[in-house]
């Protein structure tokens, strides 16, 4: 099973989240994470002390799913994730690879515990 | 009417004054927790360093512009500059008759303050600071203060009987159609939409109502300058207009979204307060629940109107809680009031008095063209001068930490 | 006595009236922030639309059952409806006689507001918001009006000779009685448990105990319709119930559980503002201590009792720091009283009037039956028809998204 | 002057009383909001059981050691222990000689009770809560207690003619140089530096100032014991002091750090507040703007020097903002008093007295003394026999944790 | 090594928590995440707008352990997170890689980074 | 690609992230966690129950680079976060094989995707 994770602009969360929905994915989780990438950066101060102070609140998307669906799921990621024309701060997407995965519920294992139905 | 000092009367005032105080940070713990984290700590600085600048300003200029003798019914002469001649330990002999003259300055300070404030609502997630600081000291020069002299200075307006108790046009809708023109002029935030309108700390924003609501009895009720039965009438005229616009606002919620919404609750319980603002002093308590729940349906349905139809990014929707409301209201005057509730009042329609609402609908107008055309042409010169808008990627970063170095949040 | 307005007692009860009307919001953060995040707005929805809803009861028909002229001592007649004949510029001539009489219905208002929404502390969690509107609605005209009748509206309990200043067995009693039933009527949470008990927001929390503290001020002080010796004086024996109970309650939690917890520390607060209410105009600041001290350690011990052995889930515990308090207020008007304190009250047992602590147990034995009873029938005749519960996937999902379609917190 | 209750004047007092006490809470969360999460409830339950423990002590000992028959200008008798002999019904004699007696125990208390709190300021994320609530027990009955009755209780200070309206020493002085000696005896934070001074949760501090400010109304114009034109002018003083100190922080914070700072703007106001306290009811309203700014830049500079070149970590910066701020003001009133605003006042400089000044140098270095050497010497023995700071992993994990078992936030 | 990732009920954690102390692991980190799974979704709306919004608080924890301690974890995680009978909302663990552990205090590697004791 | 996954002392942060900038990395990824590791449990009560709670507010640091850049970024955070000689509470590191990266502005793959410049 492959792990994806997508770094994206909150804003984009409501229609990312019901895009996969209908792409048929088992589960997702979210988190709430600041990110910096390169380039970006504004130079503040703090009480005086000049720091680069330039995190923007972003939100982590993480699917597990099978080594299949993997590209499915990327390709709906970078389609709804995408703002204009090359427009920095739009996100980056990580694959992984899972051994193994596990309902807690059920005690199935492997791509049974990611897929409640279908 | 004698002119010495009530003790009761001054308690009241000073009571008053406080609560109105508390409004300017109420409305900031309103704004903040209605918009994203990245941007709160630029609303409340916007509030907070507000009202230090405009108390000074008041103090300085704005009072004798507002309340100095007339010249021509325009504006205020510079008698009390620096509130020189200002008495402390007896009454005005025109104005607020029972309460210490410093005290009269001392309340009508906390109006002054909190109406140009009102309109932070519209450019919250998007304006710079130093242009702010510069929008607020004209507006009030050049929009509240002559329009507080029309009405309530002796100024026109009054003279051609033209009633407004709290601030029906003085406040609200010179603060609501300041806002429609500050929305047009800065433009929409980036990626205006509904994902962007969801308010990062509902806790806070509630906080900030509840506190506007309490402080609303004293903005109201302390315009009597006087406590007695009209203080305690328009006491609770204010409160049922709050209570009846929350409940229509959390009914249309639930008609056309599904969900009964607190923010709706608190939108609508401002939207009350706003509207029966101008009427708050004329009339009883039975038609405020009336004149509430058709200031609730006005102000949703302009909601729709402004953001949704015609897409103008009115950030928090100040032109209709405030704008529309306060229309609404100013005009019920002239149907509602009854000099039976309060002698210095007028009569309205149902007092059988046709020809008050014509004479409120003056005032209305008025209030629109000047707040409207006049923020317009002060924001667009500051524009094309020092600039309005945060750069996109201050946008993007959020105020706080691009204006002000600062996070609301950390662990 | 003479029946003239008085601008400082005006003054006070126009204070007064605002600082209860803030209790309401404020017990909304105080929930707010002691539940779980995912269902604060449920609770914040609630005490919110409660203000707005029993405000436009009360107006229509609550005072006029409550206050009205008594059929049998009973229940007030309609005379007040739509608080037709309530006279404005002048007082009542039985109630209040130095204030408007419009004074008397607002501030009275607050005071019926708040009352039922106590309750939302036993169901919080759990339950629908259109169950609780209805439910608000019918418990304030058959459970809340009566009593206040019975007690303040020269019902059959006043002509007995019992006393209740502030409001112990008509708002404490009889909220914290209808809690338990409103507890048992809707059964545990999933996972009923301390893991589940963990509050979410205690900053929010403290803002809501401290508003409450000085709300209470009003609450109580308020009841003397005037401001003078009496009035401090049920001011300080408020705040120092408080302040004992308070400080009870934290060493109670540092025994029992080997840290001083500041959760204890507020609510052992409210235990004893509430436990003080009945007896906060009759006793001396020294009886107060005590007083403070003895319901801290009764309350304490009745959520032990009723929670933790019993099992019950009343949520926030309002049986307890409600109901257990103000039953042990209301008992020590029996033994506290002294009429040189309250020249309109009782003596109790210290001032050698043996007699009185049995009509104050009457007082409770009724106001127990009628809103444990009465809450238990009410409650399961809505569950018959339209349910109390959330459905339990709603219940996972919490209240604020399922109902509400809203969050307290984004980013 | 007559001795006969004021129901006007008893009003303004009963409300600044619940100003007053509001502070206590309100400075919780203010300084809550600017510390650690991990902290933050440790200072929460500081403030709120300080509240109840102090308030005790006040009816127990305080109130008659500050305000009790004088022994030799030293020290107030014991003739008001446990508030006997304090009418209810009619005034003091000598003092508030319009408020029922107890209404100036009451008033005097909420005083009482948040001096020392102040010094929380100083030792939080550091110390115990068993020793901070004896020290808070301690330093009351030997600091606060005999320097409010050198002031305020006919002691030698009010002798030799020395004036302190609301507390410049008696509060702010004392309080901001126990905690510079706090600081000194308990030490520096682990990792003291900018990286451990972000402040948790920003509006939460905001709604601490905004309280403490509206607090300020009753605290300084609560000094009038009476309402009429110098408790107004009192308000509008300490009104534009906060006002003018607040910005001169907003614009100092710009200069030096590049951005207007919201948290400048917060701790500005506090400043202006606590110096103007001294001097705000012997001033005009235009010298208060003036004194505003000085304030401003003095306590602005102060922390350079204290917390950036001297490196010593009083946490929240007491001793500039309040004791730094408090002896600027104290010695304005040398030079800025008018008989004129204030008949009982002195005369200053600009009065043509230049003698005042030397008098007020001689309280301000009365209380320096009494309370950096008094808390000094205290604390080093609390330190030497059960402790003053939290361990080291209890720092690591947070005091909230280690000490309260409660976590301020959870989900 | 492994890295265990179990998405659990909140009301569970406490409880997990002193389970997996028992057992004898190095250390844990948790997070507050949001998930959303198959078959849960509730139909929404927001300002008019139809949603789904179904997201559930949940904590994320991660362990990282040596290769044959991780069944022992997912064991007691699987029977300390479970609910009733196959109950929906117990959540699901992931199983992954992990190459190296680096002790920052210590510098120490590998599994000597993750164990302190034993 | 690594990805490079630290949790840091809170206190650390501004510091570590100007060095792992001047170090050229492109991008990073930010999340408040609370860890517990062995060795520094407390035992606190909670309403009278015995509960070791001793969680410690952390943040994770997540970095995603080349095979080769991943050592130095890894000795640049042992070197920042370090506090004092062994001193317990400074965190640990995790290094883990990352398949693929995606840029979701410009759909840019692996190495590209993480390196906007440079
Ligand atoms: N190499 C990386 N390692 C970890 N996270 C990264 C990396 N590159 C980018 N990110 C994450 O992705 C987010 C968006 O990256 P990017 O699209 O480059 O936008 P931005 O211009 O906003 O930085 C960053 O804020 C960061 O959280
Ligand atoms: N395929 C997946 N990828 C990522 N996270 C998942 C996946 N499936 C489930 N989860 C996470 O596990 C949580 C619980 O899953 P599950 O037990 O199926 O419960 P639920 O019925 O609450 O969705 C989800 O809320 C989500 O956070
Ligand atoms: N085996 C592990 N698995 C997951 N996280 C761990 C592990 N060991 C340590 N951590 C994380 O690293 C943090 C710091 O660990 P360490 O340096 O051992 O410090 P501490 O003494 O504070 O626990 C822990 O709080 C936890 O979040």
């Amino acid at each position: 099973m492959k792990k994806i994770e997508a770094i994206v602009r909150p804003e984009k969360i409501s229609r990312l989240k019901s895009e996969l929905l209908k792409l048929g994915i088992g589960g997702m989780t979210l988190t709430d994470v600041s990110g910096w990438s390169k380039g970006r950066e504004l130079h503040l101060q703090w009480r005086g002390q000049k720091i680069a102070y330039d995190l923007v609140p972003k939100i982590k998307i993480e699917v597990v799913s099978s080594d299949s669906f993997a590209d499915k799921i990327v390709d709906c990621i970078v389609k709804e994730g995408k703002t204009g024309d090359g427009q920095e701060g739009d996100g980056v997407i990580f694959i992984s690879n899972v051994d193994e995965a596990i309902n807690i519920a059920t005690s199935a294992k492997g791509e049974q515990a990611i897929f409640h139905s279908s | 009417m004698t002119v010495t000092i009530d003790t009761g009367d001054t308690t009241w005032m000073l009571i008053a004054t406080g609560l109105v105080m508390m409004m300017t940070p109420a409305l900031g713990f309103f704004e903040a927790g209605l918009i994203r984290s990245k941007n709160s700590i630029s609303v409340l600085i916007q509030t907070f360093s507000g009202l230090g600048i405009l108390s000074i300003l008041w103090i300085v200029i704005g009072f004798t512009l507002a309340f100095g003798p007339s010249y021509n019914g325009i504006i205020g002469g510079t008698q009390y500059t620096a509130i020189e001649n200002v008495p402390i330990n007896e009454p005005f002999q025109n104005y607020a008759t029972t309460i210490p003259g410093i005290g009269f300055v001392a309340f009508n300070m906390m109006v002054a303050v909190i109406t140009p404030l009102l309109i932070t609502g519209a450019f919250a997630e998007k304006m710079k600071w130093t242009s702010f600081c510069i929008f607020m000291i004209v507006w009030s020069i050049l929009i509240y203060c002559p329009l507080a002299h029309w009405v309530w200075g002796g100024g026109w307006l009054s003279q051609i009987g033209f009633y407004d108790f709290g601030g029906g046009i003085v406040v609200h809708v010179s603060a609501g159609m300041g806002s429609l023109a500050a929305a047009l002029v800065l433009g929409r935030r980036k990626y205006f939409g509904p994902d962007i309108t969801l308010p990062h700390n509902v806790p806070l924003a509630v906080i900030g109502a509840s506190f506007l609501w309490l402080g609303w009895y004293g903005f109201n009720a302390g315009g009597a300058y006087a406590a007695g039965g009209l203080t305690f009438n328009t006491l609770l005229v204010t409160h049922m207009a709050s209570a009846t616009s929350s409940i229509t606002w959390i009914l249309l919620s639930w008609k056309t979204a599904g969900r009964p919404s607190v923010i709706a609750g608190i939108n609508g319980a401002i939207a009350g307060l706003a509207g029966v603002t101008a009427a708050s002093g004329f009339i009883t308590v039975n038609s405020s629940m009336v004149l509430g729940a058709v200031i609730g349906i006005a102000s949703f349905l302009a909601i729709k109107l402004i953001k949704e139809k015609l897409k103008i990014d009115d950030v928090l929707d100040v032109s209709s809680v405030h704008g529309v409301s306060g229309i609404v209201g100013t005009l019920a005057v002239g149907i509602l009031a009854f000099q039976s509730i309060n002698p210095n009042g007028p009569n309205g329609m149902l007092a059988g008095n046709f020809s008050q609402i014509g004479i409120q609908a003056v005032g209305i107008g008025a209030a629109i063209l000047l707040s409207f055309v006049g923020t317009f042409i002060i924001l667009k010169i500051i524009d094309k001068t020092i600039g309005l808008r945060v750069k996109e990627i201050e946008e993007d970063v959020g105020l706080d930490i691009s204006g002000h170095a600062e996070r609301a949040y950390t662990k």
